[in-house]
């Protein structure tokens, strides 16, 4: 077998950059993960970001025929690029990630992250809190990987509270603060009480004295005031996995074997979680607590699963 | 008064690339007196007069008032030493009232002190006999009455030294006769005074005049010991006939127009059950103040105007329902009085200018502009109306304002096969291409026309034409035999008074 | 759609609308005293940016919102000049000065964003909050609208009559308008038409800077790439949709912004239209609105043509 | 005090200098820039020169990058020139992507020598009736074309993301993310070395537009709209359909860059693929100086630096976004460029007559 590598680079390729969250999270786990040093890899990373189609591919020929990258990680809908240049690089590991996305095999993996079943948590714990029977989801587009997570909160609010009402609405914006508040307080006048926060505005609902949930990072650590909990996604199984991957064929000469399926990590793997409650946690009734703790203990357990719904949710 | 000249210029020298639009020039103007400036078009009046207005800087010479060299470094510079310019190409904002072009730059404070002012320009208004609003929009007013403001502004300030660029061409007889009135009283008061005229009666009124051919003073005279044939013959380099009408070739109607109305809403009707009919080889003149119809009546021949009900029928086909381009196709010429705004695209080159219109026609070979039938086209024109140029390739906008106006006759002349219509052609024209252009029309009536005069030169309408119309708000008031009518006969027309009641 | 006519949601698509509209609002004034003197500012979108920045990293830094406005106008005036020098100094065509530093100013802030941010981003500030106005913000129906506001609205809408009076009553205002309107009378008068229009175009990026430092203080408690979201282009239209004239110009930015509002309302009430021709209402709605109402324009005559003196 | 007079002509080599110049000092600036930001400066410029035009391959991304720039440049000169001031070429090429696109769902199964030619038919007529609607407008109800093209640019957008998530487009039971299944191959544009037909067209469409504006009589018409259209109609020119003309001209154009770059690169429609397209097109058409060679050679200019941009980001530790703004500091030095090329600096003491 091949003599066992002693350095990896990782190119990212992203279509925002690290402020968004989306971004953000990977290049914090990406961090965590080089520093623990698997198998003693010296691992460095690269990110360009702001690019897409074809600009994309160039970039990412660019990394591979560099040969400083051994990993290329295209952290959005990149699936078209990576085609053209796969089997051009068949000892470079891409990864596709998220939705937009198709499975190639062989050198390309197909990562996917869902945050469906802490949001149906949030769902639950919206249920168990609403005083109006109305709650919220100000979003910024509709991607099936957005849809899940919407569609599982409401699930989960209906699922102790039959006749919730929803409310949903798109931005059509990456980030606009004027605009999510104004959806924001849209939903706050049509009576929600309770707004599961995609956008970001979570000072509007702070300002109305209404309670909110955020997602992807633990928004409630920086401002603490509305947010009650958040979902969480972590990228470290998903880079664990692909760093494996590429050592296993690096030192021991074992062939790629790209999944042609996305492939996501469950809340009970560490793809995703449930933050905690910050200021909240004496705010909320204990039994609540408990409850939610009991489902997120059935849900690791497979005893409860979550379907995995993307149709783009709508407002009743 | 001292002995002091007002002004004095001495070998004043301004070329534009290498045009040289004034060459070494010196005169003099005095206290009280009216000096006359004459010449060709392009002979470099506009020129002189902006440098000494301080809008030019001159590439030499001296500039001195009342004996103290000056040196302008802007308009303003020239404002404060006393020199007023009434430009030929008004220099005004349409979106502002009368009142505020005229206090602009003379207020100093956050807030402008209207109440002040408008009681200033009402006292001149009063003094002068000038009937205009201050509280007008510029943009509505007419252009006769924007000559007016433009007075006002240089009267606004006291200036010793007043220069007005052709400000005639815009008047009509009367409104000229009160311009010498206040001009006379100017003199009284001691102004010096510049007058730049193409007209040789005005340029009779003066004391003196100074004759310029190509930029530079070809001769000065006081006017007492001179003719206008003796500064016709030193401006233009040679004698000039006059045109003569020849014998009538009463020909068949060619154009008639029937009740033509043009009404607005709101407003009295531009035009007002207007019908004549034109012969064959007829020259018929348009008289009326400016402003009373002569413009529309125009433009809803040419189809620019779409009547409200009447029509208008070239050898007895109606006109009613065809667009512009084919109303020209028939044959018919339209010159039109603002020449820079509605005659000419200033960027575009002779060439291209003479094209407009024939460009889809005469000048278009297949799919493409015939380019060399173009040039050829604007070379004859250059020639034929002695247009000043380098080339058929020259952007018509620096081309001295009669220069420009001759590019629009060059091409209106030739494509009006059956029908010309003439909005004050010689507006602006030297006295020796006006001629040629009062030969032209002639010949265009002698080649079986149509014509169409308006002009504000009443001599001219009479001598030129075989019949002359009147028109007063819109109204054709009557319509008399040119040979037989008086001024007097006209002038009474002209004031709304029809022939019965006289 | 009746559910959207109740008292609470139409108060609130008014509450909203208005606030909404200040940023707007500011940034149109701005650009409305600009295009009077004659510069077609394309690069509102630029400077809007450029005082969300500056609003931005002066309020993570001194939590005083009086400072990041004024940071914002500074940035605002920065701006300003630089769009000067190229068409009022270098006669570059307005328009491509103004898209190019609309460029410019996105990578800039950016660049400049993230070098602040390399050592860690700030913890979100604290928006500022409300003013009501006392007895008037308890007026029924109208008061939560009009009075109970941020100060910096109550700024805006003072603007306007203060813009309209300069424009229309002072020396200055006339002098700006001519540059506008007939720069060679201007200079023929002895008047720099440079200084004019540097003066118009550094107030008014000044507005406009305020107007993205408004937002920031407002809405946003962290500064994003492109923040502005394209309100620098809406504040242009609506200054040709209010035909150049300060009262209108107002009308139409509060008319967009309700029919924004009222857009973004109708998305929660569950109607079975997809949301994007809720998103598309304001922007088809205004033209029509525009078809519909006609006068004779009042666009400055010389506007966007650079001043070259003969 | 300096005075700026217009220059009578000037040479090619003036020209040449000037942005050379320009280009050098812009260049300088964004070292400095580098330089502050601890960036390597050296490896900065290798990369962009290596980007730009460092080799074949990397020359052919240039150009690719380059055509739509070209198109929504010649978009803005036809405009332009006519005095339309058309900021629309977003929105135009959007709709020539999505009439493209339309065109291609009816055409399943036809063969591509038949299928290409008729999806870029369809896609021009797409930007062509979108640039007509707001040329009526502007002619029939007097609705300025800065607010209409600009309001329909958000307008097809929205459309689009309905289109794409939620309406008709939308790819059933995949993982979509805003856009449509992969476009089948027929209807791709032929690639000829390595480029696509996009380039060919391209350059068609600046030798046409260049000799409509400046040969025919409807170029006569465009050029003569832009600058008095007064005279125009005093000479019988129907101005409202001669705006309608160059409006479709305009949005024709625009359109095909919406076409290239779905059926020439992408192969599939989604909603950000034209982002930036417009704005940039105008730039590139105003360097250009209105002229359709000219926008040529500045879109290839923009293509090349785009793509040394790109290179720079990959290859060297300049923080990526400073990339962007370098890019604006170039702009902006070669817009102080056409400058000097326009006009002269003439510096002379006050008040002094030379
Ligand atoms: N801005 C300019 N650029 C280039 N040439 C010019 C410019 N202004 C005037 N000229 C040229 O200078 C010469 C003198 O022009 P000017 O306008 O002074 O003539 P003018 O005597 O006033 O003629 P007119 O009686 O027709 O008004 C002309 O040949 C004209 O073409
Ligand atoms: N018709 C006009 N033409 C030119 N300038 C004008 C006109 N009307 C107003 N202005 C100038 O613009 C300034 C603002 O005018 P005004 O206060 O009337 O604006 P507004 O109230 O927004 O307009 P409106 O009431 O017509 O909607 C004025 O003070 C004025 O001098
Ligand atoms: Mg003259
Ligand atoms: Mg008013």
């Amino acid at each position: 077998s091949a003599a066992a590598p002693a350095k990896l680079g990782i190119g990212l390729i992203l279509a925002t950059g690290p402020e968004a969250d989306w971004d953000a999270t990977l290049l914090r786990d990406l961090d965590t993960v080089a520093k623990a040093a698997p198998h003693g890899l010296k691992i460095t990373a690269k990110h360009v970001d702001g690019v897409e189609g074809e600009k994309a591919k160039d970039a990412m020929e660019l990394m591979a025929k560099s040969g400083k990258y051994q990993i290329i990680w295209a952290h959005s809908s990149y699936s078209d690029q990576v085609k053209a240049l796969k089997d051009k690089y068949p000892e470079v590991l891409f990864v596709v990630v998220g939705s937009g996305n198709e499975g190639l095999g062989g050198n390309v993996y197909f990562d996917y992250k869902r945050a469906h079943e802490p949001s149906y948590l949030l769902g639950v714990l919206a249920g168990r809190l609403t005083k109006t029977d109305t709650v919220g989801v100000v979003g910024q587009f509709p991607s099936e990987d957005v849809n899940d997570q919407i569609n599982a909160f409401f699930e989960g609010a209906r699922s102790v509270k039959a006749d919730v009402k929803r409310k949903v609405a798109f931005i059509e914006s990456w980030y606009d603060p004027a605009k999510a508040e104004q959806f924001t307080n849209a939903q706050i006048a049509a009576g929600a009480d309770l707004i599961f926060q995609l956008a970001g505005s979570f000072e509007t609902c702070e300002k109305a004295s209404i309670k909110c949930f955020g997602n992807y990072v633990d928004q409630g650590a920086r401002t603490p005031a509305s947010v009650v909990a958040s979902s969480l996604i972590s990228w470290e199984p998903d880079l664990k996995w692909i760093i494996e991957t590429w050592y296993d064929h690096a030192a021991n000469a074992k062939p790629y074997d790209g999944n042609v399926k996305e492939h996501w990590f469950s809340m009970a793997e560490g793809g995703s979680g449930l933050s905690g409650y910050h200021a909240y946690d004496d705010k909320i009734p204990a039994e609540v607590k408990t409850e939610i703790k009991g489902l997120e203990g059935k849900i690791d357990s497979k005893e409860l699963v979550i379907p995995v719904d993307l149709k783009v949710p709508v407002s009743d | 008064m001292t002995d002091e000249p007002v002004l004095s210029v001495r070998r004043l020298t301004k070329s534009f690339g290498p045009v040289r639009a004034n060459n070494a020039v010196s005169f003099d103007v005095g206290a009280g007196e009216l000096v006359c400036l004459f010449g060709e078009n392009g002979a470099g009046k506009s020129t002189l007069s902006a440098c000494l207005a301080g809008l030019y800087p001159p590439d030499g010479g001296d500039i001195r008032l009342g004996g103290a060299p000056v040196r302008f470094a802007s308009a303003a510079d020239a404002i404060r030493a006393g020199v007023a310019l009434v430009h030929q190409h008004f220099v005004l904002v349409d979106d502002f009232t009368v009142l505020e072009n005229i206090v602009m730059g003379h207020e100093r404070g956050l807030f402008v002190r209207y109440q002040a002012a408008r009681a200033k320009l009402e006292a001149l208004c009063r003094r002068y006999d000038i009937a205009i609003r201050p509280e007008a929009r510029v943009g509505d007013l007419t252009v006769g009455e924007r000559q007016w403001v433009e007075l006002l502004k240089a009267l606004y300030h006291d200036a010793r030294l007043l220069i007005l660029d052709e400000p005639t061409a815009t008047l009509d007889l009367r409104e000229s006769r009160k311009l010498f009135r206040i001009i006379g009283e100017l003199k009284a008061e001691g102004v010096g005074l510049i007058l730049i005229s193409h007209s040789l009666d005005e340029v009779m009124q003066s004391d003196r005049v100074v004759v310029l051919r190509q930029g530079a003073v070809v001769g000065e005279r006081r006017t007492a010991d001179t003719t206008p044939e003796e500064l016709t013959r030193l401006m233009v380099g040679r004698d000039v006939a006059r045109a003569e009408r020849g014998i009538r070739h009463a020909g068949r109607p060619c154009l008639a127009v029937e009740r033509l109305t043009v009404a607005r809403p709101g407003a009295a009707p531009l035009l007002d059950e207007v019908s004549f009919t034109v012969a064959e080889g007829e020259i018929f003149g348009l008289a009326g103040v400016a402003g009373n119809g002569q413009k529309p009546l125009l433009e809803a021949i040419a189809g620019l105007l779409r009547p409200t009900s009447g029509r208008v029928l070239i050898d007895g086909e109606a006109l009613d329902e065809l667009s512009v381009h084919a109303i020209q196709q028939l044959g018919v010429g339209h010159i039109p009085d603002d020449r820079l705004v509605e005659g000419l695209v200033g960027e575009f080159s002779i060439a291209e200018n003479i094209a407009l219109g024939g460009h889809r026609d005469a000048f278009a070979r297949g799919a493409f502009i015939d380019r060399a039938a173009m040039r050829a086209a604007a070379r004859r024109a250059i020639v034929d109306y002695q247009i000043a140029a380098p080339s058929a390739a020259t952007a018509v906008r620096t081309l001295s304002g009669g220069n420009a106006q001759r590019v629009v006759l060059a091409r209106e002349l030739a494509a009006a096969r059956r029908v010309l219509l003439a909005n004050q052609p010689t507006r602006g024209l030297d006295v020796g291409v006006i001629e040629y252009i009062h030969a032209q029309l002639l010949g265009k009536r002698a080649a079986g026309c149509a014509v169409i005069l308006a002009s504000s030169e009443l001599k001219d309408l009479i001598t030129l034409s075989d019949r002359i119309g009147v028109m007063f708000q819109g109204r054709l008031m009557g319509i008399v035999e040119a040979a037989s009518a008086s001024l007097e006969d006209i002038g009474l027309l002209m004031a709304g008074k029809s022939r019965e009641a006289a | 759609m009746s559910a959207l006519f109740t008292p609470e949601i139409l108060l609130s698509i008014l509450t909203a609308s208005v606030g909404a509209a200040t940023i707007i609002l500011f940034a149109a004034l701005g650009e409305l005293i600009t295009e009077r003197a004659g510069i077609w500012n394309m690069g509102v979108e630029g400077t809007m940016l450029c005082g969300c920045l500056a609003a931005y990293v002066v309020m993570s830094e001194t939590g005083s919102p009086a400072a990041a406005a004024v940071a914002a106008v500074a940035a605002g005036v920065a701006a300003g000049l630089l769009i000067g020098l190229f068409t009022v100094s270098l006669k570059v065509d307005h328009f491509v000065t103004g898209l190019g530093f609309n460029l410019l100013a996105s990578g800039l802030t950016l660049f400049l964003f993230r070098t602040y941010t390399a050592a860690g981003q700030p913890a979100p500030y604290a928006t500022i909050d409300k003013l009501a106005v006392p007895l008037l913000a308890r007026l029924p129906g109208l008061g939560p609208i009009l009075f109970d506001q941020y100060l910096l609205t109550y700024v805006a809408f003072l603007m306007v009559p203060v813009i309209a009076v300069f424009l229309g009553r002072t020396r200055p205002g006339l002098e700006c308008r001519a540059a506008g309107e007939n720069p060679e009378f201007l200079e023929a008068k002895g008047i720099s038409v440079a200084g004019r229009q540097y003066g118009a175009l550094l107030f008014g990026s000044a507005l406009t800077g305020l107007g993205g430092g408004f937002m920031m203080l407002a809405f946003a408690s962290e500064f994003r790439p492109d923040i502005s979201g394209g309100r620098g282009w809406l504040a242009i239209v609506a200054v040709i949709a209010g035909n150049w004239r300060p009262l209108r110009t107002t009308v139409a930015v509060l008319v967009f912004a309700v029919l924004d509002s009222l857009a973004i309302h109708a998305q929660g009430m569950g109607v079975a239209i997809p949301y994007q021709f809720f998103l598309m209402l304001p922007y088809v709605a205004s033209v029509v609105v525009l078809a519909v109402v006609r006068s004779r324009s009042g666009q400055p005559a010389r506007l966007g043509i650079p001043f070259i003196r003969s | 005090m300096i005075r700026i007079e217009r220059r009578a002509a000037t040479g090619w080599t003036d020209r040449l200098l000037a942005y050379v110049l320009a280009i050098a000092g812009g260049l300088a600036a964004s070292a400095l820039l580098m330089a502050v930001s601890g960036a390597d400066v050296v490896e900065g410029f290798s990369a962009l020169a290596e980007g730009a035009f460092g080799d074949t391959e990397a020359m052919r991304q240039s150009l690719i990058a380059a055509i739509p720039l070209a198109f929504t440049g010649l978009a803005t000169v036809a405009a332009f020139r006519a005095g339309i001031w058309n900021i629309g070429q977003e929105g135009q090429a959007f709709a020539g992507a999505m009439a493209g696109y339309w065109m291609s769902l009816q055409l399943a199964g036809v063969p591509g020598a038949v299928a290409v030619p008729l999806v870029l038919l369809a896609a021009v007529a797409g930007g062509a009736l979108l640039a007509m609607l707001a040329a009526w407008l502007r002619t029939r109800c007097a609705v300025n074309e800065i607010i209409s093209t600009m309001m329909m640019n958000y307008v097809v957008v929205y459309l689009l993301s309905y289109l794409l998530a939620g309406g008709p487009w939308t790819e059933a039971g995949s993982t979509a993310y805003h856009q449509t299944p992969l476009i089948a191959d027929s209807f791709h544009l032929p690639a000829l070395g390595g480029v696509h037909l996009g380039a060919v067209l391209a350059l068609a469409a600046t030798a046409g537009l260049a000799v409509l504006i400046g040969r025919t009589p409807l170029g006569f018409e465009l050029r003569g709209l832009g600058l008095n259209p007064t005279a125009l109609r005093f000479k019988g020119v129907d101005v409202g359909r001669t705006v309608l003309a160059v409006m479709a001209l305009s949005g024709g154009l625009a359109a095909l860059a919406g076409a290239s770059e779905v059926f020439g690169i992408n192969f599939r429609l989604r909603a950000g693929v034209i982002d930036g397209l417009g704005y940039t097109g105008i730039i590139v058409g105003m360097i250009g100086a209105l002229d359709p060679w000219g926008t040529l050679v500045t879109a290839l200019l923009f293509g090349a630096l785009a793509n040394g941009a790109l290179y720079m980001n990959v290859l060297s530790d300049i923080p990526s976004a400073l990339v962007p703004a370098m890019q604006g500091i170039l702009l902006l030095f070669v817009l102080g460029a056409s400058v000097l090329v326009r006009y002269r600096l003439c510096f002379r003491p006050v008040g002094e007559t030379a």
